[in-house]
């Protein structure tokens, strides 16, 4: 008997959250902080009781004045250094390095590449040089990518996968699978 | 006539559906659900091994109402499963010489009413009998093959159910408070809410809760102990252990049910406990499991699976108490059974109908009344 | 090759399993590991089916891994009706299938030996979860002689089968895994002289006429040594029970609660499935669904009947991003399959939660996991006699307590799931509350302790203002007590 | 789809006891006890649930829907306070022999 292909509900009551919805919620950070630093993309939309990422933050710009509140990013005080990121219990944080290619990297081609951090708790872990397929919220194929670099957290445990991807997907991924070694 | 049962035991709903059965307008009353208190914890053995013949007499009668009425459930309520089982060996135990003693001169009261009694060795018993026991765990062995096992809820519900289908009432829940009385009747039962229920007659049935109710009316009748028991239920197995085991010494007694089950109760017959709750006890359940695993080392590994406490009411003379009130003419008590209410509950309450509705006294009551010595 | 479904690589977990220990099963060798139970042995060789059912003939396999719900008795070592998802194993362990209900009496290659012990402390805490673990170490804090029961051989509740971080504030242990959390906690109870932990030991019941509390702790599948302890105050922090669901097939092997599937999964590390289907899109549907993906298992879709998942958003996103369908209003038909799961039908619903002609879809798959809520366990307390109500914002039956926790049973605490449904973290902050209050009645402990105490409630306070617990905070109000002197 | 084996819907797993089962029980029981007579405890002892190896465990829950639910068809309102049914000890099934004592004397 064929089977259907079982397709999700594309909405936000169903764990959908779009780029959109980002916006809408002010967690696209702006072009100002990013030539600045790295920064995070918090998909953090509902009053959690969770304060994990205001409480590692070196320079407290993660605000919430009390611990149901949303996180409220203070863009100049943030320095990027993902700690967030590796703290968070819902891995909701990327860390965008979005003028990676042109400010670090320096390679032929790269120059509108971004560095986008993924926090990663699935196997197999990607290493360094793997190629990746690279999927959007809504677990959407945007590309493949490669993987620049992984790290694990040593206070968290949670792997850091850094891809390198065009700086239009920088907002839209949220997940990578390892395509090839 | 209207008459108003208080309790729904074996015996309230015995009295009720027999009265309804002759055209009486019947209505129980149940401080908790139907079939609460010692009913839903005993065994629902038909047991001949009575220690009075006036009781074993009466245990051989329930026998025949019962088939009776197993065929009535069957035929005319359409009730599958009927409350009968199959006819059994009881095996009564004695772990001394002394107890072996004793359990001859019960055995004697057996003989005298026609009962075949087997005065068997644990030789015997292992052989023909119980192939789990050990032989060398106790005395002796008296065995009679009078016995009935029976499942107690088709019992009580279905004897509910042939009383509704004559038009009789049933009210659960509803705890009686007290009484409106005057001109040496009652002429209501009072409920907790001040509903009151009227009736032209008023039977007490209410097992260990009836003494409550006559020191709430003020009557002087023969006072009861009530007293603890305890009891248990295993895991089901395969069906093969027949007998009924009791042991008299130790208040035990044990039988695989018509469900698969080992049950066992145990009496406690020293203390008069003056709380009603049913509460378990660590006690009795050592004692159910010393005795089991006594007899029957294996049977250490079989699964306890629920347990329970109960309240039971105990005579001094150890008959029942069934008769009219002096008091309140239109009263009737029916309770005391000691742990026998099952073995002769049938018998004792087509009778008492019979006293109630038609107004004749049963002679053989007259042993029974309530303001005896 | 004989089959393997143990898990080898997985991105959070590792497991001590112990030593290769060899057993029969049905007269055929399976080799096992020490740490496992039977159950979690024959289930990683993929045996499936445990038992076969009384009447209906029909095969049975483990349902709740936990001992509670039946599926997986077997006749070991000549005893039958043996809680085998609950019994480790043993190195030459015959192992039998049994129709429990045609099952001859016992057998046993040897007798059973117990040893009876006669306790008394403090207090005395049923279930060693994050809220019985957190209540043990405020009461030690404060000097009291503490002893705290569980079940499991591995205490840690719920949280030894959790492979995520936890959300709340670091007062909770937020940001840390829930395996870890319990750990922490246990670390912190053994350190701890003046607490006794029992592992294994079930609470039988409470014996009112003796004032005792009967525990039975399981030390081999024939010794077991009988706990009788009085305590002056008891907490009961025994967690929650998992609901069910009556559809067509939902006997079948393969068709069990999320706990079961966590049990194998993380507590074992045993793949109870490759494919399966989650019902419940709920915080425990979600978070199943991704240790699944974490364990290597294909989940093909998690289904609610609700127009809205009961998750978290961020729960939810990790499985919508990895392709996992969510499908709301979806709810299941049937489960098909010979012996086995090996499909499901599942159908869409409209708002009033009637089927849409036409939208049945089948799904193969080879396991259907439960995760449609969570029930208060209150038997204990009512062992106790405390006063219960049914409260539908707190998921079941429930006691009526105080604010600090005692309920309408004098020196008798609730804390955690056991008082209505809600989290970890509030169970550990339940926890301290219970633990602080038993001691202090007991005129142990300081100023400390009252300061422990209150920041508790107050960060109780402060977590319940999250709109998914204003429910709660109501549902608590309908059996909230005044305080007791 | 094609035909396939429509296996029943168990409601108590213990004593094989189907959905379809638990109604005709219900129903055994109105017709048996009336309304005024009904309550869980007659459910229980009319269906056999709650009284195998689980206790309850399992099928109480889905009892107690079914109860409700049969119940309004009847046009009866039942709160669930009403549905309390106290379980017994042992919480979980235990070997008798635990709590046997060595000596027939002590008990």
């Amino acid at each position: 008997m064929s089977e259907e292909v079982l397709e999700g509900t594309d909405t936000i009551e169903a764990g959908y959250v779009t780029v959109e919805d980002l916006k809408r919620n002010d967690r696209i950070p702006p072009l100002k902080a990013l030539e600045r630093a790295p920064m995070p993309v918090i998909d953090c939309l509902e009053d959690i009781p969770c304060t994990p990422c205001r409480d590692v933050c070196p320079t407290k710009a993660i605000v919430m004045k009390n611990m149901i509140d949303r996180p409220e990013i203070d863009w100049d005080k943030c320095t990027g250094c993902t700690l967030c990121a590796q703290a968070c219990p819902g891995l909701a944080i990327n860390i965008v390095n979005y003028f990676f290619g042109k400010k670090s990297l320096r390679k032929p081609g790269y120059e509108d590449y971004s560095l986008v951090m993924i926090p990663y708790e699935l196997t197999p872990i990607p290493r360094k040089g793997d190629v990746v397929d690279v999927y959007d919220r809504g677990g959407k194929l945007v590309g493949e990518a490669e993987v620049f670099s992984v790290i694990k957290s040593p206070k968290f445990g949670t792997v850091l996968v850094n891809i390198l991807v065009p700086q239009g997907w920088a907002f839209e991924i949220k997940h990578v699978e390892v395509r090839r070694r | 006539m209207k008459v108003l049962v208080i309790g729904s035991g074996t015996i309230g709903t015995s009295v009720s559906q027999e009265l309804a059965d002759k055209g009486v307008d019947v209505e129980i009353y149940d401080a908790k659900y139907l079939g609460y208190g010692a009913t839903s914890r005993s065994l629902s053995v038909f047991s001949v091994q009575q220690r009075d013949r006036r009781l074993v007499k009466l245990a051989l009668e329930s026998v025949e109402l019962a088939k009776e009425l197993d065929r009535r459930l069957k035929e005319e309520a359409n009730f599958p499963i009927g409350i009968f089982g199959e006819r059994c060996p009881h095996v009564s135990v004695a772990f001394t010489e002394r107890d072996y003693e004793i359990l001859r001169d019960y055995s004697e009261v057996w003989r005298s009413e026609g009962i075949d009694v087997k005065d068997v060795s644990p030789g015997e018993v292992k052989e023909e009998l119980l192939p789990w026991v050990d032989e060398n765990s106790f005395y002796r062995a008296l065995v009679t093959y009078d016995d009935y096992k029976a499942f107690t809820f088709p019992f009580t519900l279905g004897r509910v159910g042939l009383m509704r289908m004559k038009g009789g009432k049933v009210y659960k829940y509803r705890e009686i408070k007290d009484f409106d009385t005057g001109g040496g009747r009652i002429k209501a039962a009072v409920m907790e809410d001040g509903h009151k229920a009227d009736a032209d007659v008023f039977v007490v049935a209410g097992g260990a809760k009836s003494r409550e109710i006559a020191k709430k009316l003020d009557d002087p009748v023969k006072p009861i102990r009530v007293t603890t028991a305890g009891g248990f239920c295993t895991e089901p197995y395969k069906y093969l252990f027949k007998p009924v085991i009791t042991v008299e010494s130790k208040g035990y007694r044990l039988t695989q049910t018509l469900r698969n089950e080992f049950a066992a109760v145990v009496y406690d017959m020293g203390i008069d406990n003056p709380s009603y709750d049913i509460e378990e006890s660590l006690r009795l359940l050592e004692r159910i499991a010393t005795v089991t695993v006594k007899l029957f080392p294996s049977f250490a590994y079989i699964n306890v699976l629920r347990q329970w406490g109960a309240y039971l009411d105990y005579t001094d003379d150890g008959l029942p108490i069934v008769g009219w009130s002096r008091k309140y003419e239109n009263l009737y008590y029916i309770y005391g059974f000691n742990n026998y209410g099952f073995s002769i509950g049938t018998a004792v309450a087509a009778r008492a109908a019979v006293e109630i509705a038609d107004g004749r006294r049963d002679q053989f009551l007259e042993d029974f009344r309530p303001y005896r010595e | 090759m004989s089959v393997d479904r143990r898990i080898w690589e997985h991105p959070v977990l590792t497991w001590d399993r112990g030593e290769p220990v060899k057993f029969t099963f049905d007269g055929k060798g399976v080799v096992a590991y020490k740490n496992e139970t039977i159950a979690a042995a024959l289930y990683a060789a993929g045996i499936m089916s445990f038992t076969q059912s009384s009447i209906l003939h029909r095969p049975r396999g483990p349902f709740c891994m936990i001992g509670k719900c039946s599926q997986c008795l077997m006749r070991v070592n000549g005893i039958p009706h043996v809680r085998t998802c609950i019994t480790p194993v043993e190195e030459g362990m015959v192992v039998e299938t049994e129709n429990p209900h045609e099952s001859e009496f016992p057998t046993p290659v040897s007798s059973l030996e117990v040893e009876r012990k006669t306790l008394s402390y403090d207090v005395i805490i049923v279930g060693a979860g994050p809220a019985g673990l957190s209540a043990a170490i405020s009461a030690a804090k404060a000097g009291a002689k503490v002893a705290v029961l569980d079940q499991s051989p591995y205490p840690g509740g719920q949280l030894v089968k959790q492979t995520h971080k936890f959300f709340g504030t670091k007062e909770s242990h937020a940001g840390t895994r829930g395996v870890d959390i319990a750990d922490v906690l246990l670390s912190e109870v053994r350190d701890h002289e003046n607490v006794d932990l029992y592992p294994m030991a079930q609470a039988v019941g409470y014996y009112a006429p003796e004032g005792m509390l009967t525990a039975v702790r399981t030390d081999g599948v024939n010794r077991y040594t009988l706990l009788m302890m009085k305590g002056r105050r008891y907490i009961v922090a025994t967690g929650a029970m998992e609901r069910t669901l009556a559809f067509p097939g939902n006997d079948l092997p393969g068709v069990m609660g999320a706990g079961a599937a966590q049990t194998l999964m993380n507590v074992f590390g045993i793949r109870p499935a490759d494919e399966v289907l989650i019902i419940g899109a709920g915080n425990v549907g979600v978070i199943i669904a991704y240790q699944a993906a974490q364990a290597g298992i294909k989940v093909k879709a998690v289904i609610d009947i609700l127009p809205k998942t009961g998750a978290y958003l961020v729960h939810a996103a990790k499985i919508r991003r990895m392709r996992m369908p969510i499908l709301l209003r979806h709810t299941i038909k049937a489960v098909y399959g010979d012996g086995k799961v090996e499909s499901a039908e599942i159908y869409e619903v409209d708002e009033n939660f009637r089927p849409v002609p036409g939208s049945e879809k089948e799904i193969r798959v080879d396991g259907i996991w439960l995760a449609v809520g969570l029930t208060p366990s209150v038997e204990m307390l009512e062992k106790f006699g405390a006063r219960m109500k049914f409260v539908p914002e707190l998921g079941g039956y429930v006691p009526y307590r105080t604010q600090y926790l005692e309920t309408s049973a004098p020196g008798v605490y609730v804390a955690g799931d056991a008082s209505g449904i809600e989290e970890a973290s509030t169970a550990i902050m339940e926890g301290r509350i219970a633990g602080t209050s038993a001691a202090s009645s007991l005129g142990l402990g300081g100023d400390e302790l009252e300061e422990e105490r209150r920041q508790a409630m107050e960060w109780l306070d402060l977590f319940r203002e999250s709109p998914d617990y204003k429910r709660i905070k109501q549902g608590i109000q309908k059996v909230l007590m005044g305080e007791r002197v | 789809m094609s035909e396939k084996k429509l296996h029943p819907a168990i409601i108590c797993r213990c004593l094989d006891r189907t959905q379809e089962d638990m109604i005709g029980a219900f129903h055994m029981m109105i017709d048996f006890l009336g309304i005024d007579g009904a309550d869980i405890n007659a459910f229980r002892r009319f269906s056999w649930g709650t009284t195998g190896f689980c206790q309850g465990r399992g099928c109480l829950a889905l009892m107690q829907r079914i109860y409700v639910n049969e119940m309004r068809k009847l046009d009866v309102r039942i709160s669930p306070d009403e549905l309390k049914y106290k379980a017994r000890s042992p919480a979980q099934p235990v070997p008798l022999g635990i709590f046997a004592k060595n000596n027939l004397e002590e008990v």
